[in-house]
């Protein structure tokens, strides 16, 4: 792999709580329009690295590159107009904002004219408020949302919830999206229309980072998987041979039959 | 023993669940089959007694406990353990489970078995008693979330979506423990999304669609459906 | 003869605080445990002291019966008030129940300068007038007794919380009440319950202060005030918070009040807050410390 | 037929809700007694009737300047008695200006009358007044060698100290030190303590609000001062002397109101108060009392309750007697009146003797 | 909801002086036009950013005593003063808020308060400049050079008032429809959220609240102005009662809602003067009703009643 096509790095990420090391000298790497796996046992710290990747808080240690700057330690909102752009494990979202709006809120990225424009209603200020728009409901109906676009979020089904939040993190435009157990709380049928929306989504040109336990939706969309366990990498490479790792079969997998 | 006919609820003036018939035997597995929103979780809060039902009627052991409050629902011996845990962060895995015997019929005379047995179950709560329940991991969450339903002694025990956020390791073990319970005689209203793993454990199963049930039968009779296999198991 | 000013200082700003930790206490509780932050706390204090003064002037009991006969009715209003300004609105934006206990307290202070007059009152203890010599220092028994009180209930409500079982339902209910009702305890009974202890809590400080200075229809946002400034200070919904934080108060207003300007006492009072929120923002004992 | 004649309609702008609501009760209660007193004598002007129409300026000057313009707008009033606090009564005065007869009572900030607006009048004695009186007295009679201050923090509070401190020093007698509490403080024991500790022979007082004097007293005696205690100009009530029990038994003070005076309409006043109120007479009743009694004398005298320029030229005209004894106005409305100086004598008011 | 309707708006505003006719209800309707500006100015914070403040009415005071000051002792145009406030509150909003906004919640509104308590109490001490307790008086009115035109008068006062109201609450809806404005509404329903998307959470609260201040100056500077004293109570915790009420019962997060609650609160104070001394009683007892029976605001009422003829429509 070319060095420009490492779209996000990691050397020694270490994060401590206290006396406890929830991730430990961790090392990956995504590349461009790549769909990179984290899976391990609960409480391996893969929430953790999430969030010292999206700037919820900084690493103890260790460096953090994305598209060839230097991001360690930077807010999340530095990321975010960087690029990179998270979900969160348990749902969030702008709950009494409808879902277009939701969308809408999400875009300020690429919203250019201000307050004055909005002020005297300028032409410029005019077609940036429908070209955002015209994209929010682009994104809406890209994740098959388009029929709930007026209801507030926080009527939706949790099901729903969890594609909107998708959709939030499209509208800010990222060119890294890390997803938290996107397919949590869906069945099997949802989990393989889910599949095909990642793939959708790396097709736009984003690369996907995602952390899942639901095994099919892993298998079906990863082209590589990291195993975190205890905080500490214990296996990497493609989906088949980290699902005949031992090791993680030990610790993750159980009994679990994991076809692809 | 649960018997569930005509239940409707609704959320400010939208309806949620139009009339819900459903019943759960004695010693009985049975499962909620669903897609997201289609009211499952409504249905379990609805019987539970924590949403207040617009219609119809729910009846356990031949008694009518549509109109009572949560605690005395749970008295009677029928008991949710809700989607997303709703733990007390701050409080030890002891005392969630002194508190979940707070309305177990037979108080304290009973309490000393029960938490044995539950330890059975569940060996890490005992060796993490007096851990907060907020740093704990997912799947130990779970756990203690199940171990405090069944301090209350259940007759019928509701689990929302217990495999939620667990690793596939941890659900295996959730199975077994479902099926233990199922032994000891528990009657047993299953939600899950993994519809594959709870059409395998269950006797017989619903299938729930925007508020209404549109089909039942039994459980491994559903998995061969067709229209179950490709709505819900993505076949 | 400076560390005498000191120490009289001091001890003025223990029995001041004191007063401040029974206030701050309830204020506490109901936050902790139904997320409400209750403007019409002041108001129970004001009720406390109040029909401590008419039990002693209409019933001609004595003291310290008028104190507990107004703990005991305030705590019954408590409950009254939960149920109709509080209750409804368990559902809405926490702006909607401020406005309402804003509205409760407005209610319950004009109907009081309606009811009792708007003439100030005295609230006559046999103890307030004597004062006690400790040594160099002086003070009066009733203020003794403001604190002794004070303390010894305050060690009986931390005992309460954290290990009778009626406390645990408040801790279970106050880290989430969905969870708590699902696991068989009666919320609306605990609710109604902690309303109860925190008015009788506000009461009480109410009848121990009423003796020290003057008694009019307004005391209460006095009251609250201190009351929400002890409570951020110490730790939103935490007991120990309250107290420390009450003391502390207490003997910072005193000593600013003493050595820098008298008139300045609040602003510093509200300095010291802005320095403890800007070090710890959850308070000096944020709620998970506390409730275990 | 009498009755058919059209009432002369007086406001009485006071603070009737929070921290100066019972002051402003009292001075609205000395108001209606007085009216009462008049109107029972067949009122004024061929038989109108007086009748009081009460606002509420809460203390604040905000509501002040509502209620007088609602006095004179809405209501149409004749003439307006209000001002109680000095910040109201500031603000007041501008909306009445040259427009309705304004008096002002207890407010005692210099500024009022200063500029001399043509239909403004004020009844209370300055600060200046009053202590100029008081310093002799407490030089001449009073044994003591060194005063402190408990102040209230405002200009009448400021003005106050500042002027005994001039007045005291021309009699050797120190002033030890001075506190400043707010209009809102309820416990003065960190300043009290404070002043104990300069072991002065005696601690001034300067209050005017009800409660917190009492408070102030009582807690003087709470800290063990065995000392004098000096109560401020103006202030002496006997609701005060209820509240403050036993820490104002011999305590003395300078008034414009004694009790005890002979006076004879000061007597029908106040048998008319105790039968209408719960509440005992009261200086700042008698205040009120007062403005009513020269407003409906001067009305009468100059025939006419809406004629300003000619109601405001009799007032300054000649001397008034009235029920606190003979006044006469300044030019700029300033009234001139007696004051007493009066002692707390088993739980009463009793005047000592006569001032200037 | 008013949209289409505005300009009749506009014009019912305009002719209300001469509807009610009598000067002391053109002062309530000044009153009520000078509220609704605070009250929009604190919506700002409570409806848009969603954080409490019980400090607000310092930067009102703190307008009212700058445009005051200023003008009387340092011959500044009276016109020029409404903008020397907003200057000078928003730059104590700037310093108060830039230290007071790493915290959020009750804790903030506590530190607002803290911040709120010392500028007055400063206000009350600063003798030289503030003439305490006193106040100041006599602060000359607007005026035009060369007209003799009195802005004393309610009736004329009205105007200047409402015509800053209309710009303020048109800034207020362009505010909504502008990035910035949607960041605000972000930060306010999911911070973390709002941060992931890009938006400085930090950054955007400070800017709301350092306008919102601005706004509280230029409120504070015409009220300065119009009655003509001013007083440290001002900054007093009544005021943002008064303000909080005004928003809330109105409905926050709207800018119709807290300009209706301003009027509702002016106008509902002076009809209770029927029933005598239990004006504020009664008050207390309607806007507890209200509240429990309207939890969001009048402006609910609206969405109820549209909604209902939404739903008839479509049935
Ligand atoms: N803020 C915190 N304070 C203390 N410990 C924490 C904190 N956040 C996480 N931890 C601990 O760090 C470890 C890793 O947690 P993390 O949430 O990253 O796990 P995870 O891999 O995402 O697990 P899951 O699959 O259950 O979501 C756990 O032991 C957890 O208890
Ligand atoms: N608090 C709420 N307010 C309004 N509508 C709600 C609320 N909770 C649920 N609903 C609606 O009720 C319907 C049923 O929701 P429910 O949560 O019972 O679904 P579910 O079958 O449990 O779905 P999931 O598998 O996603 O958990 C959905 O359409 C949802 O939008
Ligand atoms: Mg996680
Ligand atoms: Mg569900």
């Amino acid at each position: 792999m070319a060095k420009n096509d490492i779209l996000l790095s990691v050397e020694g990420l270490t994060r401590r709580f206290g006396g406890l090391v929830a991730v430990s000298d961790v090392e990956l790497s995504v590349a461009r329009g790549e769909i990179l796996g984290l899976i391990g046992p609960n409480g391996a710290g893969k929430t953790t690295v999430f969030n010292m990747l999206g700037g919820t808080f900084p690493p103890s240690s260790g460096r953090i590159r994305f598209d060839g700057t230097d991001v360690t330690g930077w807010p999340s909102h530095r990321m975010a107009q960087l690029g990179l752009t998270r979900t969160f494990q348990i749902t969030s979202l702008f709950p009494t904002l409808s879902v277009l709006e939701n969308v809408r809120a999400a875009s300020f990225r690429r919203a250019k004219t201000g307050w004055a424009g909005a002020f005297f209603r300028t032409r410029a200020w005019r077609e940036d408020e429908a070209a955002l728009a015209r994209r929010a409901e682009e994104i809406l109906d890209f994740v098959a949302l388009g029929h709930r676009r007026d209801m507030p979020a926080q009527a939706l089904p949790y099901g729903e919830q969890r594609k909107l939040e998708i959709a939030v993190a499209l509208g800010a435009d990222p060119t890294l999206l890390l997803l938290d157990e996107p397919a949590a709380g869906m069945n099997p049928d949802e989990g393989a229309k889910l599949v095909q929306m990642i793939r959708a989504i790396r097709d736009r040109g984003v690369s996907v980072l995602l952390v899942e336990h639901h095994m099919k939706v892993v298998m079906g969309v990863c082209d590589r998987l990291v195993v975190l366990d205890h905080g500490v990498k214990i296996a990497e490479g493609q989906p088949q041979a980290v699902a005949s790792h031992p090791e993680v079969i030990r610790v993750y997998l159980g009994r679990e039959k994991v076809g692809a | 023993m649960l018997k569930v006919s005509g239940l409707k609820v609704r959320y400010g003036n939208r309806e949620a669940l139009h009339g819900i018939d459903l019943e759960v035997g004695t010693g009985e597995i049975v499962t909620l089959v669903g897609s997201n929103g289609a009211g499952k979780t409504t249905t379990l809060k609805a019987i539970s007694g924590i949403l207040r039902a617009t219609g119809g009627q729910v009846e356990f052991g031949g008694e009518r406990i549509d109109r009572l409050s949560p605690h005395a629902i749970i008295a009677r011996g029928v008991v949710h353990v809700p989607e997303g845990r709703l733990l007390f962060a701050d409080m030890t895995v002891m005392e969630h489970l002194e508190l979940g015997a707070l309305r177990a019929p037979s108080g304290k005379a009973g309490y000393a078995r029960r938490l044995d047995w539950v330890f059975e179950l569940f060996p890490v709560l005992k060796e993490r008693v007096a851990q907060r329940a907020g740093t704990m991991s997912g799947g130990q969450q779970q756990m203690v979330a199940i171990a405090r339903g069944l301090m209350a002694e259940p007759k019928c025990l509701m689990l929302d979506e217990p495999s939620l956020g667990l690793a596939p390791i941890v659900v295996d073990t959730l199975a077994d423990t479902i099926l233990t319970l199922h032994r000891a005689g528990i009657a047993i209203l299953l939600v899950e999304q993994r519809v594959d793993l709870a059409l395998r454990l269950a006797d017989r199963a619903y299938v729930l669609e925007t508020g209404r049930v549109v089909l039942s039968g039994a459980a491994d009779a559903l998995a061969e459906d067709d229209r179950v296999r490709e709505a819900y198991l993505g076949a | 003869m400076d560390f005498i000013v000191l120490g009289q200082q001091i001890i003025n700003g223990l029995v001041n605080g004191m007063g401040y930790v029974l206030i701050a206490t309830g204020l506490t509780l109901v936050f902790g445990v139904l997320r409400i932050v209750n403007f019409a706390h002041g108001e129970f204090y004001m009720l406390g002291a109040f029909l401590t003064y008419y039990a002693l002037t209409l019933f001609g009991v004595d003291y310290v019966a008028a104190a507990l006969l107004a703990t005991i009715a305030v705590a019954g209003l408590g409950i009254g008030a939960n149920r109709f300004f509080f209750r409804p609105l368990r559902k809405e934006h926490e702006f909607t129940i401020l406005l309402s206990s804003l509205g409760l307290s407005l209610l319950i202070a004009n109907g009081a300068e309606e009811l009792f007059g708007a003439d100030p009152k005295y609230v006559m203890s046999p103890y307030a007038d004597e004062a006690s010599e400790i040594g160099p220092f002086v003070v009066t028994e009733q203020r003794l007794i403001v604190f002794a009180a004070a303390a010894v209930v305050m060690a009986g409500v931390y005992w309460f919380i954290r290990y009778t079982r009626m406390g645990k339902m408040m801790q279970a209910t106050a880290q989430n009440p969905e969870g708590a009702a699902l696991t068989g305890i009666n919320t609306d009974f605990v609710h109604g319950y902690t309303f109860a202890l925190a008015c009788g809590l506000a009461a009480l400080a109410g009848a121990l202060v009423a003796p020290t200075a003057m008694l009019f229809p307004t005391v209460g946002s006095w009251a609250v005030l201190k009351g929400f400034i002890v409570v951020v200070m110490g730790g939103l919904g935490s007991v120990t918070g309250a107290l420390l934080g009450g003391l502390l108060l207490g003997v910072v207003e005193s000593l600013g009040g003493g050595y820098i300007s008298l008139g300045f006492k609040d602003a510093i009072g509200y300095a010291i807050i802005i320095a403890v929120l800007l070090w710890r923002p959850q308070g000096l004992f944020s709620v998970s410390r506390s409730t275990r | 037929a009498a009755q058919q004649k059209p009432p002369v309609k007086i406001a009485a702008i006071a603070p009737l809700s929070g921290a100066g609501a019972f002051d402003g009760q009292l001075a609205v209660e000395g108001m209606k007694a007085m009216a009462e007193v008049i109107n029972q004598r067949g009122g004024i002007l061929g038989g109108r009737k007086i009748e009081l129409v009460t606002y509420d300026d809460k203390g604040t000057p905000e509501e002040g300047v509502s209620a007088a313009k609602r006095a004179m707008e809405q209501d149409n009033v004749d003439m307006i008695v209000g001002g109680w606090f000095s910040a109201v009564a500031l603000a007041q005065k501008e909306v009445t200006r040259d427009k309705i007869i304004n008096v002002m009572t207890s407010s005692q900030h210099p500024n009022v009358t200063e500029q001399g607006h043509k239909y403004l009048f004020r009844l209370n004695a300055t600060s200046t007044m009053m202590s100029d009186t008081y310093s002799k007295f407490i030089c001449d009679k009073m044994k003591v060698k060194s005063v402190a201050f408990i102040t209230i923090n405002d200009d009448y509070g400021r003005l106050e100290v500042e002027n005994y401190k001039k007045l005291l020093a021309s009699c050797n007698i120190e002033v030890k030190g001075n506190e400043f509490y707010n209009r809102d403080d309820t416990d003065f024991t960190t300043a009290l303590t404070k002043l104990k500790a300069l072991n002065p022979d005696a601690i001034y007082v300067s209050a005017i609000n009800t409660s917190q004097g009492a408070t102030i007293y009582r807690q003087i005696r709470q800290t063990a001062f065995k000392g004098t205690i000096i109560a401020s100009a103006g202030n002496m009530n006997p609701k005060l002397i209820e509240l403050s029990g036993p820490a104002l038994e011999g305590v003395y003070c300078v008034s414009l109101f004694a009790p005890d005076s002979q006076n004879s309409s000061l007597k029908q006043w106040m048998t008319q108060y105790k039968k209408d109120f719960k509440n005992e007479p009261s200086f700042i009743g008698s205040l009120g009392a007062q403005a009513v009694q020269v407003l409906a004398e001067a009305a009468d005298k100059a025939g006419s309750s809406r004629d300003y320029d000619k109601i405001a030229q009799t007032l300054k005209s000649r001397k008034w007697d009235t029920l606190l004894g003979q006044i006469s106005f300044t030019d700029k409305g300033q009234a001139m009146q007696n004051i007493y100086l009066v002692q707390v004598k088993n739980k009463q008011i009793v005047s000592v003797a006569s001032g200037s | 909801m008013i949209k289409g309707r505005l300009p009749l708006v506009v014009a019912v505003l305009g002719i209300l002086p001469f509807v009610v006719g009598n000067a002391y209800l053109q002062h309530m309707l000044v009153l009520w036009a000078i509220y609704a500006l605070l009250a929009l100015s604190l919506n700002m914070i409570v409806g848009y950013l969603g954080e409490l403040t019980f400090g607000h009415a310092a930067f009102f005071g703190i307008g009212a005593y700058t445009s005051a000051i200023l003008s009387m002792n340092y011959g500044l145009p009276v016109w020029l003063g409404p903008f020397a406030a907003a200057i000078v509150a928003a730059f104590f909003g700037a310093v108060i808020g830039y230290v007071a906004l790493r915290i959020v919640g009750p804790q903030f509104a506590i530190l607002t308060l803290g911040f709120g308590s010392i500028l007055y109490t400063i206000t009350n001490y600063w003798v030289d400049l503030t003439r305490g307790p006193m106040g100041i008086s006599n602060i000359p009115p607007f005026s035009l050079p060369g007209l003799d035109i009195d802005f004393t008068r309610a009736d004329r006062m009205y105007y200047v008032a409402l015509v800053v109201l209309l710009l303020v609450a048109y800034g207020c809806r362009a505010l909504m429809t502008s990035r910035t404005g949607r960041a605000f509404i972000a930060v306010r329903e999911n911070a973390p959220l709002a941060a992931s998307t890009g938006i400085d959470v930090f950054h955007t609260k400070l800017l709301g609240f350092t306008i919102a201040t601005a706004l509280a100056g230029v409120g504070g500077a015409l009220y300065g102005h119009y009655l003509r004293v001013i007083t440290p109570d001002l900054m007093s915790l009544q005021y943002v009662a008064a303000l909080i009420i005004m928003v809330i019962v109105g409905g926050k997060g709207t800018i119709i809602g807290p300009i209706i609650g301003a009027g509702i609160y002016v106008a509902l104070l002076e009809a209770l003067r029927v029933v005598g001394s239990l004006r504020l009683v009664v008050f207390a007892a309607l806007l507890t009703l209200c509240v429990i029976f309207l939890p969001g605001g009048l402006v609910s009422l609206w969405r109820r009643y549209a909604g209902r003829q939404a739903a008839g429509g479509a049935s």
